[in-house]
């Protein structure tokens, strides 16, 4: 397997009252050719910006203050912004968590697909309209020629979803990001959208970056899960290692809280408080406020611990399990 | 009761106003700390609004006091009450006629002054002493934009919020007035009210706010339009609520950053209206407008005659800067998105 | 070859000024001798029966001839023969009557207008004859014409009743409403006292004694119109009104009339002095005589005495509503005459004589003291400071007429332009008097107090508040450039112990007090129509207070003795009896004090030096036709003063520069 | 659209029925029919003559209501002149008022229609390069310039290019108009150039605002993410998007090109509409002066729905119902 993405030691920083806060801190992240990957946290830890920052899409006054991050082997932070440019959408493409703005609502959705394309390969727009009602096709829109000279009011959530889908796809990229693809969706829609993110990743070998919170998406989709928390990465593994014998606390309190795995007539059990806002993080371990397992060692930063060959866990607590039995 | 009561009484009512309203922001949270951001964002220009508003106020304190003898001035105004502002300078503190900055003879002629090298920004053509009247110019420019400001935000945001509120008949009358308002040319409306009116401060603050009340109104019903749908002002209004508690307890308050902001930039445009009313010879004696309107022939003159135009103008941008800064920050702190529909 | 030279220069200077410049006028037009004035406010109308302001006779003046003229240089001010042959003189009739007989000279041409051809095909102008004056004065009593002169000449025997005898036919009878206006005329007539004796004869008989009719006749009141022209542009069904469509017969036509911006008369080809340069017309022929001090001023030029007039091709009228800008632009050359705006004074005026850098412009200076007075007034029917008030108002009225001085204000506001008035009458008006010192208009503020003190107003306190005693001064003007000067009385009023608050209105608002009664001080000030004392001393006679007939005595005065001596006078010639009556009425308004007469308005008038024979008159009556112009100096000045400077938008632009470059180059750094 | 129109249409014409009924109200508290005929025929004339000029403009006939014939009131004159476009003559001077319109228009349209698209040209790139440039110094100080433009009296504008450009420089005349397409661009440079300035900080500042707001929006995101430069995102997306909320702005100003500006064209010496206005005012020229503010409403009205209109082409979400 060849490396289509790796990120090592990123860290982003935003402006706060006092100072700039690094709301990223430090975060490692591979996805391998063809490979699926979940990127898990609840809302506020993290993940969306590090997903924006593999295509150095954080939003002014975010900054990414170090880390490296490898594109199919070439340095993105250092490039220069024409090739950055010619690099987005190309070798790796994103789709946003809200279809209903995400597009441009002044332009067809047709036009925002064949933009995407003349951007990239120079062809006629005869050409590039052909090539999107294809992509329209395989990307479930029916009667595509109507919806190409749809406006996104005019289109169902789902549609548009697939809108833009067939947009990150229309140069068939090796890598794509999908940011929390369908949590604005229905329920029943969420599945036909999952349903198409795999299919298409079957057929066209693509690797996915999946930013999420939703632990159920995870199940469906990822070969492999990473945990975030507060900035940091806290537990990162295969699917199975993490969803069914999580070794951190923090995972473990997702998993708890999930209602499809709790038993019948028994009490959902949440992990205590909430996600501290960037800047309010406390030293050492950042779950430790929250943790029922905290102890001393907590106050330090916790090191990494590896089980076997593909997961790794932060946690003082994860590794004194490990070293008792 | 006396003019210069009145006005004591109002200083005194607005101190007592500020200071209560003082402590309620302090109270409250989400208001103190906008605040302190405000003050952190614009310091400068808060101080510079903070100095004119004083300056107002003193010269809105005024008092008799016993005649200061035959050489101080002349007869009359021994019996005038007179300003905190007045008293800062002396008595008798005229010339005959111009005189430039810090000047010691007269600017024709050249006789000597009778107070050589004192007038900071020289004197008009009437020998007033220009600082003097630039100073009293900052209550003119506060009254037309305050008193106006004060009219038109509770017409506004009465009509405004019952339009918004109710909808239907209200709406359409609203509708109905307020266009037939704005379709009249706003300076010809001015000026025709104005002339029914009279010519006096509280007059032109009168006309200003027939004339301005109709754009924050629109705003005002939009947003209560919106707030009206709001899932809590649903439930109050399922849990029997009554009406007029639901608008003072819900939708006012929603609606006071907006008043914030439009009190703010209202204001500006108030004080610049006053400047071509003046130039129609229907501004509010002692304004800057008038200084500048007077100071437009004295730029002809020759030698130029600068010091009353430089002195009415930067004043008067200097509020209008301050107030300007003061109100991008306000909107920027408060509220960012909403005011889209403003100009 | 010089001339060739000159003219050659002037044209490429003016073609280099138009490219880029500041030129306001067409290239074509730099060579020629074209007058350029400024106006204010447009014309009302250019009817001449109805026209009463200065700028509505400015046009109309040349338009219209008149039958007398007033000689171009002689002060005081006298009549010369215009389109009539002679002056007239008064013909004393048996029943007590006067007459006056006028004779028109021959061939006198209207201009040409499509009016006439509609009534008579195939002609476009037609001679002027006797019957079109009186047709003219006809029109005077015309009440639909509402012609503002109606009170002088309704002094015409029956002219009055002819314009009731109209107006009842019309109201009666539509069929005669209907008919074309001269015939309606004929029918309503014959008037009395205008006869038409011959083609080129008529005969004006006036009820009483009133010399004064002649100055009207000098007036375009009683221009001839042609009928025709009447009724062509009656401005119904969008035909064109007579007063937007003059049809005159003098020096200059019409010919463009944008009257919001821009007004151009042309040189009339048909006018008498140009088609018969032989009869050496006083009214068409450069004077060959003047006043004393004419000849040095070279107003006696022998290269124009006896010349034909008119020399201009063009007078070019502008609209300007600012007098700052305008006087820029005469400074710039593209006006050829201005008055002296008060805020450039200094510069342009100094120790009374031109300044050094006006004169090496080659500007010159002329100054008359113009026939009009400045005036504060009292409303004598006010309780405080009016007649009923008895002698502690009038002690109270003397003191405030004490406390003005007229000199200060002159100087604050009119750079010391103009006298201070002793009576309503001003110089260059018989009766008035150089040597004569106004008591009470001398200011001494010790006197006023002293007065206001005998008053039963020491120190101007009013006993019964304990308060300086409080008057409302009403004034119908709210710019601050008035306020200024309203400002000025008050402040001298407040050192003798007076709170007299300025009320300031509208215009709309200060006439509507005035009508009501309700009004304590104001100030007004009146222009002459005619060189007489007559014009100046009926605005305090009785007949004409403003309360009880709306006439323009608006301190509601009155007083017998003056009314019987005013009654005496009016009629009389300029003789020493008459002064003395004169004097005697002088002192009735010295004691009783209903006007605190402030100034007599002085006008200075600068010229450039390419402009020949000038000579202000103060009176409004047509002098450019008197006037020459050396265009090509014109030209060439004004391209020498007209150099654009140009370095302050390289330097704004090199700021430019220095401010944006940082900061895209700062953000292309950034970005990468 | 067509129920909507025609709804819209009757909201108008109330609306113009009010403004009328306003402005005769307002007149007669303005000024009496004495005021007009004084002014009309001069300080000198004697009363009977005011008497005549009343009687002649209908100025003596029962205002609100004739018991002997309800339609001969000046209330009732008032409206059917007004609504049959029957203007009738001036006050001041008994020109016909439609001829005053129709040459009023020209010169208006001279000034006013430069304006508005220069100001488009300039104000709205500037303020899409300014937002392009957001969040750096050029923003910075691009902002701190605007709000300083704006801070400034409109008299100080025109005093100042008046005297600076025009008396200083010598670059345009100081003022005045001659409608000679050989002389006329020399004429309203100046005023235009006053115009542009002044009215350039509001517009910089508000234009920017949209346009920044805009590039926060998701699909600005989106079109980075496909792999589009800023300058293309800017003029492609932003600049289509932010151009609605400014649209409604400019739509609404159009009708009013007409009317012109009243303190230009009054400073400047424009004979257009809007100083036609003023010297109505001055002149206490009811009738002008009635059928400018009938004019201008009118025009308001059509503004109104030209900017709805204009809503429905430029955004394809909103549909008039």
């Amino acid at each position: 397997m060849t490396g289509i993405l790796a990120v090592t030691g990123l860290a982003v920083s935003f402006p706060h009252e006092r100072g700039r806060v690094r709301v990223v801190d430090g975060v490692d992240l591979r996805v391998d050719a063809g490979e699926a990957v979940a990127h898990v946290g609840e809302s506020g830890c993290g993940k969306s910006v590090t997903a924006l920052s593999i295509l150095r899409l954080v939003p002014k006054p975010g900054r990414i203050e170090q880390g490296r991050v490898e594109l199919e082997g070439r340095d993105v932070l250092g490039l220069p912004v024409a090739e950055m440019r010619a690099l987005r959408g190309r070798h790796a493409a994103m789709i946003f968590q809200e279809p209903m703005t995400s597009l441009n609502p002044v332009m067809t959705a047709g036009a925002q697909v064949v933009e995407a394309i003349r951007l990239h390969d120079r062809i006629g727009f005869a050409e590039a309209r052909r090539r999107t009602l294809a992509l329209f096709e395989e990307v479930g829109i029916p009667d595509p020629s109507a919806r190409f000279d749809a406006y996104p009011h005019q289109l169902s959530g789902g549609m548009k979803q697939r809108v833009m889908i067939a947009m990150a796809l229309s140069m068939k990229p090796r890598l794509l990001i999908a940011d929390e693809p369908t949590t604005a969706l229905d329920v029943t829609i969420q599945a036909q959208i999952l349903e198409l993110m795999r299919d298409l990743r079957e057929r066209f070998g693509t690797a996915i970056l999946l930013i999420t919170h939703d632990l159920g998406v995870v199940n469906e989709l990822a070969d492999r899960v990473v945990v975030m928390y507060a900035g940091k990465v806290a537990e990162e593994g295969t699917r199975t290692e993490v969803l069914s014998s999580p070794r951190h606390p923090y995972t473990q309190g997702l998993l708890r809280s999930m209602p499809a795995r709790a038993n019948p007539g028994e009490r959902l059990r949440e992990i205590p408080g909430v996600v501290p806002s960037a800047g309010t993080w406390p030293s050492g371990c950042r779950f430790r406020p929250r943790c029922d397992r905290a102890f001393e060692a907590c106050v330090a930063d916790p090191p990494e611990t590896r089980f076997g060959p593909t997961a790794r866990v932060f946690c003082f607590a994860a590794a004194r399990d490990e070293v008792k039995p | 009761m006396e003019a210069h009561v009145v006005s004591n009484l109002i200083v005194a009512a607005l101190v007592f106003g500020a200071a209560g309203l003082a402590v309620a922001i302090r109270r409250n949270r989400l208001w103190s700390e906008a605040l302190r951001e405000l003050a952190r964002r614009r310091p400068i220009a808060l101080a510079v609004v903070a100095l004119f508003v004083v300056v107002a106020l003193l010269e809105s304190v005024r008092w008799r006091s016993e005649p200061e003898g035959p050489e101080a001035g002349d007869t009359v105004s021994r019996f005038e009450a007179r300003s905190v502002v007045d008293r800062m300078f002396p008595h008798d503190f005229r010339e005959k006629s111009y005189s430039a900055p810090l000047a010691e003879v007269e600017f024709y002629g050249g006789a000597p002054l009778a107070h050589p090298r004192s007038h900071l920004l020289g004197t008009d053509i009437l020998g007033r002493d220009v600082l003097h009247q630039t100073l009293k110019g900052a209550r003119v420019a506060l009254l037309v934009g305050g008193l106006t400001s004060l009219i038109v935000i509770p017409l506004a945001l009465f009509f405004g919020v019952t339009a918004g509120y109710f909808g239907r008949r209200i709406d359409d009358a609203f509708f109905l007035v307020s266009s037939t308002l704005m379709a009249i040319p706003g300076l010809l409306l001015l000026i025709a009210i104005i002339m029914a009116l009279g010519r006096g401060p509280v007059q032109v603050c009168v006309a200003l706010g027939i004339t301005s009340w109709v754009g924050f109104a629109r705003v005002a019903r939009g947003e209560s339009l919106k707030i009206r749908e709001l899932d809590y002002v649903q439930a109050a209004r399922a849990l029997g609520v009554s009406e007029p508690r639901i608008i003072v307890r819900h939708v006012i308050p929603n609606l006071m950053h907006l008043v914030i902001i439009t009190f703010v930039l209202l204001f500006s445009g108030l004080v610049l209206s006053e400047a071509t009313l003046s130039w129609l010879g229907i501004g509010i004696d002692g304004s800057w407008g008038q200084m500048i309107d007077q100071a437009r022939d004295e730029l002809s003159r020759d030698p130029i005659v600068w010091w009353n135009l430089v002195a009415a103008s930067s004043a008067l941008f200097s509020l209008v800067l301050a107030v300007n800064l003061v109100g991008d920050a306000a909107r920027d702190v408060l509220d960012p998105r909403t005011m889209k529909e403003h100009r | 070859m010089r001339g060739a030279l000159r003219r050659s220069a002037a044209v490429l200077f003016a073609a280099i000024l138009a490219g880029c410049g500041n030129d306001p006028y067409p290239l074509e037009d730099s060579l020629e001798k074209i007058l350029y004035q400024p106006f204010d406010d447009p014309p009302k109308t250019l009817d001449p029966q109805v026209a009463y302001s200065v700028v509505d006779h400015q046009v109309i003046g040349y338009v219209y001839d008149t039958l007398l003229g007033y000689h171009y240089l002689k002060r005081p001010f006298t009549l010369i023969p215009g389109m009539a042959e002679t002056v007239p003189e008064a013909i004393g009739l048996s029943d007590g009557r006067v007459a006056y007989r006028f004779r028109l000279r021959p061939d006198l041409w209207f201009h040409e207008d499509p009016a006439f051809e509609k009534f008579s095909p195939g002609t476009r102008t037609r001679t002027v004859e006797a019957s079109d004056v009186a047709f003219s004065l006809l029109r005077v009593a015309d009440p639909a014409v509402v012609s503002p002169v109606i009170e002088a000449l309704g002094k015409i025997s029956g002219l009055v009743d002819f314009g009731k005898r109209l107006d009842e036919r019309r109201r009666a009878d539509p069929e005669f409403a209907a008919l074309r206006i001269d015939e309606q005329y004929r029918r309503a007539g014959p008037v009395d006292g205008v006869r038409v004796l011959g083609p080129l004869e008529l005969e004006i008989v006036l009820d009483d004694a009133y010399p004064q009719i002649l100055y009207w006749f000098a007036m375009p009141f009683t221009s001839p119109v042609p009928w025709e022209a009447i009724a062509a542009y009656d401005g119904v069904d969008g035909r064109e009104s007579f007063a937007e469509h003059p049809v005159g017969s003098g020096p200059f036509v019409l010919s463009r009339y944008d009257k919001r911006s821009r007004i151009v008369l042309e040189r009339n080809d048909r006018w008498y002095g140009v088609l018969h340069p032989e009869w050496k017309a006083p009214a068409a022929t450069y004077p060959s005589e003047g006043a004393p001090g004419d000849a040095e001023a070279g107003l006696l030029d022998p290269d124009y005495v006896g010349r034909p007039l008119p020399f201009l091709s063009r007078i070019e009228f502008r609209r300007e509503k600012e007098p700052i800008p305008t006087f820029t632009k005469f400074l710039q050359g593209y006006y050829d005459a201005s008055g002296v705006v008060k805020e450039s004074f200094d510069r342009v005026i100094q120790k009374g004589e031109l300044s050094p850098e006006m004169r090496g412009l080659g500007i010159t200076l002329a100054k008359s003291v113009e026939p009009a007075i400045s005036y504060l007034g009292f409303n004598m029917d006010d309780a405080i400071v009016g007649a009923s008030g008895g002698e502690r108002s009038e002690k109270l009225r003397q003191a405030m007429s004490l406390a003005i001085d007229s000199k200060e204000f002159l100087r604050l506001f009119a750079n010391g332009r103009g006298l201070p008035a002793q009576t309503p009458i001003p110089p260059g008006i018989f009766g008035y008097d150089a040597g004569y010192q106004n008591p009470f208009r001398q200011p001494d503020l010790d006197l006023a107090k002293k007065l206001l003190a005998e008053a039963g107003w020491a120190d101007g306190i009013d006993p019964t508040t304990g308060r300086p005693l409080r008057l409302t001064f009403d004034v119908g003007d709210t710019g601050a450039a008035a306020m200024l000067q309203f400002g000025f009385y008050t402040s001298r009023w407040r050192r003798i112990g007076l709170d007299v608050e300025i009320a300031a209105t509208s215009y709309n608002q200060f006439q509507d007090k005035v009508r009501r009664g309700a009004y304590q001080i104001f100030t007004w000030g009146w222009v002459a129509d005619y060189p007489d004392p007559e014009n100046f001393l009926f605005l305090l006679w009785t007949p004409m207070s403003r309360t009880k007939s709306g006439g323009p005595n608006t301190a509601n005065f009155s007083n017998p003795r003056y009314d019987a001596l005013f009654e005496q006078m009016k009629a009389m010639t300029d003789t020493p009896e008459r002064l003395a009556i004169i004097h005697e009425m002088r002192s009735i308004l010295e004691q009783e004090r209903p006007w605190i007469e402030n100034f007599y308005p002085e006008r200075y008038a600068l010229y450039h030096g390419w402009v020949r024979n000038e000579k202000p008159a103060g009176l409004s009556i047509p002098t450019a036709k008197y006037l020459d112009i050396d265009a090509e100096l014109r030209a060439l000045r004004r391209a020498e003063w007209n150099v654009p400077i140009t370095w302050p938008a390289w330097a704004l632009a090199a700021i430019l520069v220095v401010v944006i470059v940082p900061g895209v180059v700062t953000f292309l750094r950034e970005r990468q | 659209m067509l129920a909507y129109l025609v709804r819209r249409l009757a909201g108008g014409a109330v609306t113009i029925v009010g403004v009328l009924l306003f402005l005769f109200v307002l007149f007669f508290l303005v000024a009496t029919p004495e005021d007009v005929a004084r002014k009309a025929v001069g300080e000198k004339a004697p009363p009977e003559v005011l008497e005549q000029w009343i009687a002649a403009h209908g100025y003596d006939k029962p205002r609100f209501w004739n018991p002997d014939d309800p339609a001969d009131t000046m209330l009732a004159e008032h409206f059917r002149r007004m609504l049959t476009f029957d203007f009738g003559s001036s006050d001041a001077d008994d020109v016909p008022i439609s001829k005053r319109l129709r040459e009023g228009a020209g010169p208006s349209l001279a000034l006013s229609v430069p304006l508005f698209v220069l100001g488009l040209l300039i104000g709205i790139p500037l303020a899409l390069l300014v937002a392009f440039f957001r969040e750096t110094y050029i923003d910075r100080v691009g902002l701190v310039i605007s709000v300083l433009l704006m801070s400034v009296s409109a008299l100080l504008y025109i005093i100042g290019g008046q005297y600076v450009l025009g008396k200083l420089l010598r670059w345009f005349p100081i003022s005045g108009f001659d409608p000679s397409p050989e002389v006329l661009p020399r004429f309203l440079a100046l005023p235009l150039l006053v115009g542009l300035v002044a009215g350039l900080g509001g517009g910089i500042r508000f234009d920017r605002t949209v346009f920044v707001e805009e590039t926060s929006k998701d699909y600005v995101r989106t079109a980075r993410a496909k792999g589009a430069g800023e300058a293309r995102i800017m003029l492609r997306h932003v600049l289509r998007n932010g151009l609605i909320p400014i649209l409604t702005n400019v739509v609404l100003q159009i009708p009013f090109l007409f009317t012109g500006s009243i303190l230009l064209e009054s400073f400047f010496g424009i004979p257009g509409l809007g100083s036609i206005t003023v010297d109505a005012i001055q002149a206490n020229d009811f009738a002008t002066l009635r059928t400018m503010v009938f004019i201008g409403s009118l025009l308001f009205v059509l503004g109104q729905i030209l900017t709805d209109v204009s809503y429905t082409l430029a955004d394809p979400r909103v549909r008039l119902e």
